[in-house]
């Protein structure tokens, strides 16, 4: 962060910085994802770019004060365009010592820790199996700006007055952390001051007011002690002109689909089994039923791909969604799917695996299972978005290519951009474009109806019953082309593995042609796809900013590829292929391609770091 | 609308039917045929859907909208159907090894959903098919390719399952008793809410006989009792057997020395199925096996009426959705 | 052999317990440790089995073998296991999702091969872990994360799907009702065949209080009704109230103005399940809810008896199997 | 076939030849499937080199004389070592329209067509939907030799004597025309009539009379009638000495599970849900009781596949088997097996896909689906036979290697060796190794037990229930190195996912070296796996008699890779990937090695011929 020195009223020092990046950790009691997304929320409103990483426990309530009960919340804003929520930290809040000894290592050197030093006494110290202070530790002093505030304490006496019990009083403390990381970083204290009047002054008055006395006494402390001498002040960003709001991806994912629905006119039917990272969605869909939208939890995943395709059948939208074990056990029915040829999506927010796995942690582990899952020869189209607001946009291109080949999509998410949010420029839906939908009716010369006739994308025609004269039968059988009668003809047999695979392959014409960040060719091209974009985007950034020749291609669609991807690999001397998993998509491009990319992954249950991305660029770029 | 009137080879398809000669299947898909034209519904109003099995194979032999699945899963396809459109008549083909083998589980929770379908169990107590392994309805210590020393497992009874599961329509027929089949197709038809018909039905390939003390018509009257609401429990060839329930047992009396009105009556409307189960539980040699219906509640909501009527309702209480309002939701703020 | 006598700290493992603090789950757990003892059964002869969920936490601190497995299969690898080591004490551990949502097909069909294992079933009406939908326990109506406008389906009664599959244990009883909790585990765990043991758990994050009605000391008397075999049914806080059949209807009577005699005796022998699904389906609040052995019936076969026995009897048939005989077996020619 | 004129007993020329390809077909009611496995036992028997190719409908019971209904046994039977069935018939036995119509295309120019003619009346013509008698048309007389004989009629006089009714009677045809071939080509009737005695004499001795009537009738009619101007002689191959039986791949299987049983001295737990064509094998353990096998038929394949990993659990050998969907629904469980790391069998009968697909047709297409069906980096070892004779010792493979490497194996078979046959030399299970097993014991200086700690082979120790001291539990969340515990620690997670791919990966260099027949480098490299064996063999067989540099690959281990796979196949100019789906094992070698193999692929549910293989190779070996 840049220094550029100023005043402030209060006689304290303001440094001018381009971005921070702070986290906040406690207990996951201690509310510090409210205190992560107020904060971001408040920085976004300031004009700042953000990007945020929540991380918490994979237990429902994992033991008060232990290292596993830490939650976490990490945000990066700034004044200049940001990708990901950062790498190392300027600024670590932590609420008690199992917080502080689980983090402190991603904390720069010479970084600021603002410790609640209430939170750390003997109790504390055996639930985080820490034998002395970490507090106390001298290395700890030498390395970063320690700042010990009695939050609790203070927090108490600021809201004494509203005679709140001492439990519920110590509760405000979150917000008292707020209000000093709100002074520090100059940010107002408005906008959550109504989001606490909004959200608690009709459940409780005097514990709305409870939360905004210590929101303000935290910013006094800030302003008043002279614990701090200076503080930090981050201009608004330059983006795109526009209305913005704060959006995650699994929030974007279905609200893509409502849009999707909308621009087809067609209802949405969104049947799923409940599984973590995947069930926001559902959550969030089904209070949207005026939308139109029917969602159904069904007693298994197979039951809830069978139910999308049965509505798929009627001529209603079928969406599914599940997230690691729970899309193995819908492969039987996609590859019904397969063989209907009925429109459906399938999601897949990716966890960590495999098995039950990281069912809390990121990863891109799933790519070719989303392939090859199938028995038989069975290919689908697969796209995966990029960020959380691209979520809203890859959820309306599934459905038009579901729609337009007659096929189910699969569509790849993961933890990370589904829990993850970033800024998102609200688009006009009327520059979104219209999906058409046709559905045969009887011919009049009464010609047999051919249910398995296709048109110039090889789509089929949906035909639906309640039209009379195109009563027809489906089934996981092979059929006979165009009649779609059981045929066990070798020829027939071939023709129509053929006509599958081509009405995918063929897609790679119409879907838009890969674009190169950077440079269009030389030394190294970075491929990456999904919710790496970010890190990938801004590592290549800065090594360009550095001099070193670079292109990134991160990929939206993944089956078929872009016409012109094969293409661009060949105009690098290296390419580099960035992944959350052990080499996925890798192995698919040099399949195809021949072209011997290098693969750089990280299956860790966490997104990779800006840094490591910039090194592995740094590393495997051509010598010499 | 006045519709056509339609007859039984209206609703016969191109498709030239492939079962093994003397299959009982053959005698259902005819009942079906006959009772389809009286319901005065259009064929394309008409959806089939089934899973894999030798019975699956019937939606291709009938002129309608229909699907042949995958194994055990049909009664899905027929929840995201049948929830989306409402308007159609939707009828679910299964086997014992479809419905209560691979799946047990979709076939338990359609029925206490209560999804406004009908589903046709054929059940010849054994798998067709794949040719002749024993199924959850095969009896004890049978003999098949899988069980060269006999089946070990206990037989689940297709009727109890589904009272457990507390189906509001349950009814079970025989394919050789055309008359009686034809009826509980029609009666499960008019019935809202799942309604399941259990078929003997002959495999006369991997099973044959296995239910002739029900088929045939001189063993029937004596191994058969044919329920019917709010009449006693009377069966044999001269209607001179009754059943009549002692305490909590039900057992066989003879009509000579028992009056008529200590026979048990049958109470199909009865909300608590714990009745109905003991009728169920009637097995062959012991007891006379019921046919018939054996339960048909009324006034029990269903999932497809339900879902809709939420859908309604949101409408109504919010307004129809309005998507840029909600994705203007939350704190905004303009870059300009 | 004479074993060590084991303490219940003796079967607490190394790993620190990971539920809500509050969470019903922690006193199953502590009667569990409480019993296991009793049984005489070294603890590397035990295994619990576990499926997916908060509760199916439950074998990671149970210091016996164990398995934590996918999400509503347990049965099956306890299946697999108690066949080939039917020297083995199995326990399954299982949720309301995890054995009658996704699991409920294998939850049917291992009660209904009456393998000798032990089920219990942590009913909390919710998904726990995937923090709060609603489960096929939960009541219709019910708001969870999944059911904003309230729950449309119609509950399953895990006791009437037991009865329907006819289990040969079934029981009921609640988290913090300790001293009848432990009474039912051990019962399940002397019975030889499938013991399914149902027990309200209170998930006191998201469906707190829901059975609040039984698990408080104070509203338990009049709303649950203990069942004692060959006993008759009285319940109520002055144990002043009763159940007696009528007809074929259950209805709660007052002592005063009802002779005992009159009541209805619990026979948890009876090999019909119907009296005993009447009591199932039992619901407060019209009626008292039934906890204790609703069924216990002996002398059915078990799978893991039967499957051994055919090696057995094979063995003893045809003698040990000769391989380099088998695969001389047919047609034969030598080359030379 | 070449031809050596020599003079029979009758006055009728004998033609020596070096094999014969004949085919016969009829109704599925007409035992067609018997005649074909009597003359393959009786050409075995006589020495000669045989392969089988049966092939019946879909439908149980197919509706008499339609096309549908047309049941087909292909035998090949030589002198010299043959690998296929042959391409081309020499003979065609049809006994109705059906039959002729749906098979005459394969029979050679100037082949010999035998009829029945009885077969041939309006009745049957309308079922076959042929509108005139096909036995009448002239250019069927002009292409074939065709002989038409009243073997119906023939059949009712010869068995009159025995008092059958009417329909048992014609039921003996079968025989009759196993007579009348067995006569065309010189076999001994005395094999068949002493399995007619064994089948029948007990149950009723006048059937097993009439039969033996039937099949001597046949013989007559060849030898006495001028119907037949000569017969044909296949001298008895040169095979390696030993003891020969007919063998089929599913049958051999079984026999493999059993003699891994014996040879590690566990007991076999099969658990399974049948299904085509995977079935058979279920139908042969359970008779197998008395080896100490325990058959488990599951109600679905999850359950199954389930099973076998809880009876691992135990210390017992879990092996589970399907076929096409039945596949996919396995997946989850076997995910699962990933993460215990227990060992058990996955047994994959491939048939035509996808979904429901092509259930009795045969078809390599779910190479890929066991490579990646699984969520997350779920590596697994993969073997597959390569004729029905190597099913038996690719199970001990299979076997060996799951209890070696502590985890799941999957063996891909299919329908094609499954159901076909060949000669197999029974071997000596004394040469068989011992497949060795440990079970560890708490130790004495009693230190904690670590079940996930590894030996040379990466494999974690057996410990079973039963064992004191070694109480252990283990699950699907991400296990702790050597602990076992749950972890969610970053660096533990990418160990443990390095950990179980280097376990599979390192497999590698203890298989056998890939061996290469024929020419070990130079033009063009044939590569296949799996049941097509038989045809790429005798394919690049007949191209080197040819003169071309054809060498040939065929790999029984799919993963790993041997490890000097890829040093041989940079030793050619060409090469070709030959697969019964739509370039599965191609993709996974251009991924591994760069090389631009090229495919040569048919999906029509049928093997490949050795002739479209030998034009494969001429079509794409380098020019000039
Ligand atoms: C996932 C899957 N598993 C197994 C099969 C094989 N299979 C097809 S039908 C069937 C059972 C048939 O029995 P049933 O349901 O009683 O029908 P029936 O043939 O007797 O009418 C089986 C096991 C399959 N097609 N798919
Ligand atoms: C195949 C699969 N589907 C879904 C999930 C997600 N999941 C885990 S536990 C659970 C349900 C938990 O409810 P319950 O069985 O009642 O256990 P509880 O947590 O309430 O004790 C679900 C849906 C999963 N782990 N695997
Ligand atoms: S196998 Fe049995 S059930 Fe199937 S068609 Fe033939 S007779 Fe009918
Ligand atoms: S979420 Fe509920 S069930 Fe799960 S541990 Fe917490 S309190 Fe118990
Ligand atoms: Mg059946
Ligand atoms: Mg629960």
């Amino acid at each position: 962060m840049a220094n550029i020195l100023s005043e402030s009223g209060s006689g304290k020092t303001v440094h001018k910085v381009t971005g921070i990046t702070v986290r906040m950790c406690g207990d996951s009691g201690d509310g510090m994802q409210l205190l992560g997304t107020q904060l971001t929320n408040t920085s976004a409103l300031a004009g700042n770019d953000v990007a945020t990483f929540p991380d918490f426990p994979a237990e429902i309530r994992a033991p008060r004060g232990t290292r596993a009960g830490v939650s976490g919340f990490q945000l990066q804003f700034a004044s200049e365009e940001i990708f990901t929520p950062g790498d190392h930290l300027d600024a670590l809040v932590v609420m008690n010592p199992a917080a502080l000894v689980t983090n402190i290592g991603d904390l720069r050197k010479g970084g600021m820790l603002i410790a609640n030093e209430d939170g750390f006494d003997e109790k504390e110290f055996k639930l985080a199996k820490v034998d002395a202070n970490p507090l106390d530790s001298p290395s700890l002093n030498e390395n970063y700006r320690v700042f010990k505030v009695p939050m609790t304490r203070l927090t108490r006496d600021a809201v004494t007055p509203f005679g709140l019990g001492n439990k519920e009083a110590e509760r405000c403390k979150n917000f008292f952390a707020m209000g000093l990381v709100y002074w520090l970083f100059g940010r107002s204290l408005e906008p959550t001051s109504r989001f606490i009047r909004d959200k608690f002054a009709k459940k409780s008055p005097d514990l709305a007011k409870a939360n905004e006395a210590a929101l303000q006494a935290g910013w006094s402390y800030g302003e008043t002690t002279e614990a701090f001498g200076l503080s930090y002040q981050v201009e608004a960003a330059t983006l795109e002109p526009g209305t913005y709001r704060n959006i995650m991806g699994n929030p974007a994912l279905a609200m893509g689909l409502l849009a999707a629905s909308q621009l087809s006119g067609k209802d949405l039917f969104y049947s799923t089994y409940p599984i973590t990272p995947a069930s926001d969605i559902l959550h969030e869909l089904t209070q949207y039923k005026n939308f139109g939208v029917r969602t159904f939890q069904a007693e298994d995943e197979i039951a809830a791909c069978g139910a999308a395709i049965g509505a798929a059948f009627g001529g209603g939208m079928g969406v599914t969604a599940s997230s690691g074990p729970g899309i193995a056990l819908k492969a039987e029915a996609m590859g019904l799917g397969v063989m209907l040829e009925l429109p459906m999506i399938v999601i897949n927010v990716q966890r960590g695996g495999p098995s039950t796995g990281l069912p809390t942690k990121t990863e891109q582990s799933d790519l070719l299972q989303a392939m090859f899952c199938r028995n038989g020869e069975a290919p689908l189209p697969i796209v995966a978005p990029q960020s959380p607001g691209d979520c809203f946009y890859m959820a309306i291109e599934a459905w038009r290519i579901a729609v337009e080949c007659m096929v189910p999509v699969i569509l790849l998410s993961d933890g990370y951009i589904a829990n993850g949010s970033e800024p998102w420029k609200i688009p006009d839906l009327n520059d979104l474009q219209r999906i058409h939908i046709s559905h045969p009716e009887a011919s009049e010369a009464g010609e047999p109806f051919l249910p398995y006739a296709r048109d110039e994308y090889l789509a089929r025609p949906w035909a639906i019953p309640g039209t009379p004269g195109l009563m027809h039968r489906v089934g996981g059988l092979e059929k006979e082309d165009r009649t779609g009668n059981i045929s066990y003809d070798p020829a027939n047999h071939q023709h129509m593995v053929n006509t599958r695979a081509r009405k995918v392959s063929e897609l790679a014409n119409r879907i838009p042609p890969q674009e190169v960040f950077g440079d269009a060719s030389g030394d190294v091209l970075l491929v990456s796809w999904g919710g790496t974009f970010g890190a990938c985007h801004s590592a290549v950034r800065s090594c360009r900013k550095e001099g070193l020749s670079v292109g990134h291609a991160h990929l939206r669609y993944l089956n078929p590829f872009p016409a012109n991807l094969g293409e661009i690999l060949h105009r690098f001397k290296t390419v580099i292929v960035a992944e959350l998993n052990s080499g996925q998509l890798r192995m698919l491009l040099r399949a195809k391609y021949l072209v011997d990319c290098v693969g750089f992954n990280k299956v860790q249950g966490k997104p990779f770091t800006v840094q490591e991305l910039v090194e592995a660029i740094k590393t495997r770029a051509p010598k010499g | 609308m006045n519709l056509p009137v339609l007859k039984p080879a209206d609703f016969a398809s191109t498709q030239e039917v492939r079962w093994c000669p003397g299959c009982g299947d053959y005698s259902i898909l005819a009942q079906m045929k006959k009772v389809l034209p009286e319901f005065g519904v259009p064929r394309e109003k008409i959806v089939f859907i089934s899973g894999i099995g030798c019975s699956s194979r019937f939606p291709y032999y009938v002129n309608t909208y229909g699907m042949h699945s995958i194994h055990g899963r049909a009664p899905t396809f027929a929840t995201g159907l049948k929830s989306t459109r409402p308007d159609l008549m939707v009828w679910v083909i299964t086997g014992d090894g479809d419905a209560l083998s691979i799946g047990g589980n979709h076939f338990m929770h359609v029925l206490r959903r209560n999804l406004d379908i009908n589903i046709v169990l054929f059940n010849n107590r054994i798998y067709g098919l794949t040719k002749g392994q024993y199924s959850p309805t095969s009896v004890e210590g049978q003999i098949t390719k899988s069980t060269p020393m006999g089946a070990i497992d206990h037989p689940v009874n297709p009727l109890s399952v589904a009272l457990g599961a507390e189906a509001t329509f349950v009814a079970r027929s025989i394919d050789a008793y055309v008359t009686h089949l034809g009826e509980m197709l029609r009666r499960a038809a008019d019935h809202k809410g799942t309604s399941l018909v259990e078929v003997y039905q002959n495999c006369n390939v991997f099973n044959d006989g296995a239910m002739a003390y029900a088929q045939e018509k001189t063993q029937r009257p004596d191994n058969v009792i044919e329920l019917e609401h709010g009449k006693p429990l009377i069966f044999g060839k001269g209607r001179d057997k009754g059943i009549r329930l002692v305490g909590t047992k039900l057992e066989v009396c003879s009509l000579k020395d028992t009056p008529i009105d200590d026979l048990l009556i049958h109470d199909e409307k009865d909300p608590n199925p714990s009745m109905q189960m003991m009728l169920a539980r009637m097995r062959y040699p012991e007891m006379p096996e019921p046919i018939g219906v054996l339960r048909a509640v009324s006034g029990v909501s269903t999932y497809d009426d339900q879902i809709n009527q939420q859908v309604e309702l949101a409408k109504s209480k919010w307004g129809v959705g309005d998507l840029q309002k909600l994705i203007h939701s939350g704190d905004t703020w303009v870059v300009s």
